[in-house]
């Protein structure tokens, strides 16, 4: 007879293989993405939002003009992970970052490898690195990960 | 009786009635329908009332904490919907049930509400399913964690001089301090500010204190319109004013040192409208309390988080309901007037809901 | 209701399998932006947005409005997101309408959607759940056994279904947005197509679109000018109610759900209906499989019980001469963009009591029912709108 | 993915597969259930209020939102209220089609519950038609429905669809 006190668990696995639609603007930053280069768009009052949406998110305008930006860029905030998990995009200690890269007016979330945790801080120049080109597929992981400039 | 007048609506509404489950790590002993169904028989309870008296239900609660479609369907079994009733259902915060079920009873003729919020965290990784909160082609496909982004904002913090870590575990000693008196919280000690920053770091700026636990739990509230309030209980907890806004998504396109729809919910809520004895608020890591006080303009002489606040007890989709349940116990026993009661949702505090509760005079 | 709520802008996508030209966000923007050209207005006069959708599943983003904050023009202003299974989209705009009715705000913007080609509904609502059989096969096998049982009470006969399915699909054919345009269906197309959960064929069944419905409700001032400023009217609410009841329990009446009728019973009490069939120029209805037609047409009080097939089979309910139309615009049918197909059926009887619905327009039609349903037929959504302002 | 290395063309389609792990509890009153599945047998419970009988009991009366605690042993027959044929293939379905998914309700319950039948051409189950449970071999019994193999017909005649609707 079985334990008339158990409650019974069970593992639940939840998973599907979504394939979504880009649409123009975010296909052109994962094309350029794809191809070695970061763009944005320009949005209400021109100011360039970086990664690129349809419209401004604060005025819901649309925007329009795809513009290069990067591949340099100024840490705004981040946050430093000892212990990297399983699902992170690097699985040595780094920092998770928000960066304004140049000819940007917004920052962008992505991670920085840096060596130790010391040297990074707010306002430091980072840029960009990617995969080799082979491995690009279109998708934020072409972008490796920021480095810090000049190291 | 002289019930406070409403900001927004033209139909008094208050708080009668409350209960919540004592939050836990786990509770594996109840399912969804489980942990639901004592918190609302105990509502009915402190109301005196069935599910017959209710003109209408509102509910808060995601889909993907259990990781099946339609979970609120189930939880339904807890309540009772029979004969058919009124009822409607948010994936949001129970708080914003809340919200649903006041903007109804603006109207006449309906005139109690049973709203409730539940959620089990400990069913899945917290963390990789907040993740699907965030912009589906630019920031998911990269898992960032909450814990990391509320660093993020930490640091933003930081970095403008607004905070310091002392602070963060200062706030984070106090909350353990009340929980000890909160029969309903998880995390309840008494440790210094200095104890505390002996802890490693979860995420850099962020110690594990500063750190909401992870909860199951489960709270509902009655709300009755107009003078029927006084046959429920002598002080019902009037709602006088109550709003919420939303930020961006994208935060690196806005400051996240700041929370502008906090701001703008208080003000047409009426915060400072007069003294505010106390405020819950719904700040899941200790950074985000200074924050919010800031955005909301609550000075020294507001008692914050008097239950623990989340940083004690933080089952998702509840804990911005428990806010007001917190908030509404202190005006309904008499030892506060005026109080605030806040709850958020989305990624590093995207949207935000400032409620004044006031007892008569 | 406290005051006067109307429906001043409406706006949808076209329909498709795959939106494959557009973001999540392209796809709403479409809805809203047209939805506020037909209004007038401007995202910046909207005071606040309610969002609906059906399972967050379908798209894989946990509570997808905040991703959408910014598409919709929300930032600043109080969003909200209801979901109630399939009946969301109706339930939407009537949260969104109760912001307006009850006073608390002036213009209201309401979206719902649905982008189910990011993923698989089948899949989405057939996840097997631990410690249960694996038997689930997505909305149809939950549907069908119900609609073997009312075939056998009815005694209708077994062709009703696919009269059904015929008729909505000749309708979506003057429907430019609809999904499906089969140009040569009959019943013939009908009872060859596939038995997909017997006693349905697979014509017999809703698709599976991408697509998103927009509305702009408003209170009577700002209708009134607005009316001014476009010269397009607005229709108005005559009443709106919400049921539910269990998914199951020791004598539920799946056929003919309580909740269901009394949603009915109370939405036609406030728009001082007594005899929907002869009262109501059109409705749009929820339905998604043939069978729920004549089974909806007895829970809505529109003919007597186990009578709804012969309105059917008599061709009561088509726009070519019958005289309650049902499901003009192809219903979901037709286009099935799950969480937005509630809202479409709300949007379409503000169209027709605008006189705006285009080819599928019932002439001189004054006064519409918006019907959606959800869950395990458990969920009822209602709204009647009008062209005349209510008493 | 490899599409888009071959045509270097503008990217319009991002793969982002989704997988998510948790553990699902059964609760008491599910547990109780599944206990009776882990024995070969089906357990329900009696709502205190209504005196129906529900299997498998979530652990309340949705009607009455009460907590069902009194456990009732309910027999291995049924009749088939309703039923459909399965003739759809979508992903994850793990039963051959067309397969026959039909509302079952043991003699002794109050509701019913979504079984596969089998031992019956699809053209021949009628409403009304008497079956009982086939349990998988004793030892892969589990605390789980999929316990149950499939329903077979007994043989007995079938049940007037009027003596069983209230369950439609």
């Amino acid at each position: 007879m079985a334990d008339p006190t158990e409650i019974y668990t069970s593992p639940h696995v939840l998973e599907y293989p979504y394939a979504r639609s880009t649409g123009p603007i975010i296909g052109a930053f994962l094309t350029a993405l794809r191809d070695g280069k970061i763009v944005g768009v320009k949005g209400s009052k021109g100011r360039v939002i970086v990664p690129p949406t349809e419209y401004d998110p604060d005025t819901a305008e649309e925007t329009s003009g795809i513009v290069d930006v990067g591949p340099g860029g100024v840490i705004e905030t981040w946050a430093w992970v000892d212990t990297p998990r399983f699902d992170a995009p690097l699985d040595t200690p780094f920092a998770w970052a928000l960066i304004r890269l140049d000819g940007a007016d917004t920052a962008m979330l992505h991670v920085v490898a840096a060596p130790t945790s010391d040297v990074v801080v707010t306002g430091t120049r980072v840029t960009a690195e990617f995969r080799p080109a082979a491995e690009r597929v279109g998708s934020m992981h072409d972008l490796r990960c920021f480095v810090l400039e000049g190291k | 009786m002289s019930t406070p007048p409403p900001r927004q609506g033209t139909r008094p509404v208050a708080i009668v009635a409350c209960a919540q489950s004592k939050s836990e790590r786990r509770i594996e002993q109840a399912n969804e329908v489980e942990l639901l169904m004592p918190v609302v028989t105990e509502v009915y309870a402190n109301a005196g009332m069935t599910k017959d008296d209710v003109d209408f239900i509102c509910s808060g609660s995601t889909d993907y904490l259990i990781g099946g479609p339609f979970s609120f369907v189930t939880a339904l079994d807890a309540v009772g919907v029979w004969p058919p009733k009124a009822e409607s259902h948010v994936e949001m915060d129970g708080a914003w049930a809340l919200y649903e079920a006041w903007v109804t009873l603006q109207e006449e003729g309906k005139d109690v509400a049973l709203v409730y919020g539940f959620g089990k965290s400990s069913l899945g990784d917290l963390s990789r399913i907040l993740a699907l909160q965030l912009d589906p082609y630019t920031m998911a496909p990269m898992w960032p964690d909450q814990v990391s982004l509320a660093a993020l904002q930490a640091q933003a913090m930081i970095d403008q001089g607004l905070a310091t870590e002392e602070d963060f575990a200062r706030i984070a000693s106090r909350a353990r301090h009340n929980a000890l008196s909160n029969p309903n919280a998880q995390v309840a000690n008494e440790k210094t500010m200095e104890e505390l920053m002996k802890d490693d770091y979860a995420v850099a700026p962020l110690r594990r204190h500063t750190l909401p636990p992870l909860s199951d739990g489960a709270a509902a509230i009655i709300l009755v319109a107009g003078d029927r309030a006084y046959d429920v209980v002598d002080r019902p907890a009037w709602i006088t004013g109550i709003d919420h806004r939303v930020d961006a998504h994208a935060f690196g396109a806005r400051n996240l040192a700041e929370s502008r729809s906090t701001t703008k919910a208080a003000e047409n809520a009426g915060v400072s409208a007069g003294p505010v004895d106390i405020a819950e608020l719904h700040a899941p890591f200790a950074h985000q309390e200074i924050l919010l006080r800031r955005a909301m303009g609550l000075n020294e002489s507001t008692v914050i988080n008097p239950s623990g606040g989340p940083l004690a007890a933080n089952p998702l989709m509840a804990g911005g309901l428990i806010r007001f349940i917190e908030a509404a116990n202190r005006i309904m026993d008499g030892s506060a007037n005026r109080a605030v009661a806040h709850a958020t949702s989305g990624p590093v505090l995207q949207q935000n809901l400032v409620a004044v509760l006031e007892g008569a005079s | 209701m406290n005051q006067r709520c109307a429906v001043i802008g409406v706006g949808q996508t076209h329909h498709k399998s795959k939106r494959e030209d557009v973001s999540i966000a392209g796809l709403v923007r479409e809805a809203a932006v047209a939805a506020l050209e037909d209004a007038g207005l401007d995202f910046s006069d909207i005071d606040a947005v309610v969002v609906g959708k059906a399972p967050d599943m379908f798209e894989g983003i946990m509570m997808p409005e905040l991703y959408l904050a910014g598409a919709l023009g929300a930032v600043g202003k109080p969003m909200f997101r209801v979901h109630t299974a399939g009946s969301v989209g109706g339930s939407t705009a009537i949260v969104a309408a109760h912001l307006v009715a009850n006073g608390i705000h002036k213009r209201v913007l309401t979206v719902a959607f649905e982008k189910q080609s990011d993923s698989d509904a089948m899949w989405a609502l057939s996840v097997p759940q631990p410690f249960s059989a694996p038997l689930l096969a997505g909305a149809g096998g939950y549907f069908a056994p119900i609609i073997r049982s009312y075939i056998n009470k009815s005694g209708a006969p077994n062709n009703v279904g696919m009269k059904v399915a015929v008729k909505d699909r000749l309708h979506a054919l003057k429907n430019p947005y609809a999904h499906l345009h089969l140009p040569d269906i009959d019943l013939k197309m009908v009872e060859e197509s596939v038995m997909l959960w017997d006693p349905l064929h697979y014509l017999e069944s809703c698709p599976s679109s991408d697509g998103a419905a927009a509305m702009v409700l408003s209170s009577e001032d700002v209708a009134v000018a607005q009316e001014k400023t476009t010269g397009r009217p607005a229709a108005w609410i005559h009443g709106m109610a919400m049921r539910s009841e269990p998914t199951m329990f020791a004598g539920r009446n799946l056929m003919n759900p309580q909740a269901g009728r009394d949603c009915a019973k109370d939405v036609f009490a406030q728009a001082g209906i007594t005899k929907p069939r002869q009262e109501l120029d059109c409705a749009e209805v929820y339905v998604p499989f043939s069978w729920y037609e004549p089974m909806w047409l007895e829970n809505l009080g529109f003919a007597e019980e186990n009578e709804g097939w012969k309105l059917t089979d008599s061709g009561a309910t088509s726009l070519d001469g019958g005289d309650i139309p049902w499901n003009c615009s192809g219903g979901v049918l037709s286009s099935n963009p799950i969480g937005a197909s509630g809202m479409l059926r709300f949007l379409e009887s503000a169209l027709q009591v605008r006189n705006m619905a285009g080819d599928h327009q019932v002439p001189d039609a004054h006064k519409a029912l918006g019907h959606a349903y959800g869950g395990g037929s458990q969920f009822f959504s209602m709204w009647v709108v009008g062209s005349d302002k209510p008493e | 993915m490899a599409a888009e290395e071959t045509a270097q063309g503008p990217v319009t389609m991002l793969s982002t597969p989704i997988r998510l792990d948790y553990n699902f509890t059964a609760g008491v009153a599910q547990s109780k259930s599944l206990r009776g599945y882990a024995e070969g047998r089906f357990i329900g419970q009696r709502c205190p209020v209504c005196k129906k009988v529900y299997v498998p009991s979530r652990g309340s009366c949705p009607k009455d939102a009460v907590a069902t605690t009194e456990e009732v042993v309910l027999p291995n027959t049924a009749t088939v209220t309703t039923f459909c044929v399965v003739n759809v293939p979508f992903a994850g379905q793990s039963i051959e089609i067309p397969y026959i998914t039909a509302s079952i309700l043991l003699d002794g319950a109050d509701i019913t519950f979504m079984g596969l039948i089998q031992g019956i051409a699809p053209e021949d189950v009628e409403m009304g038609l008497r079956v009982e449970a086939v349990w998988v071999p004793k030892e892969e019994l589990g605390p789980t429905l999929a316990s149950v193999k499939y329903f077979q017909p007994t043989g007995e005649p079938n049940r007037e669809v009027s003596t069983f609707a209230e369950h439609l």
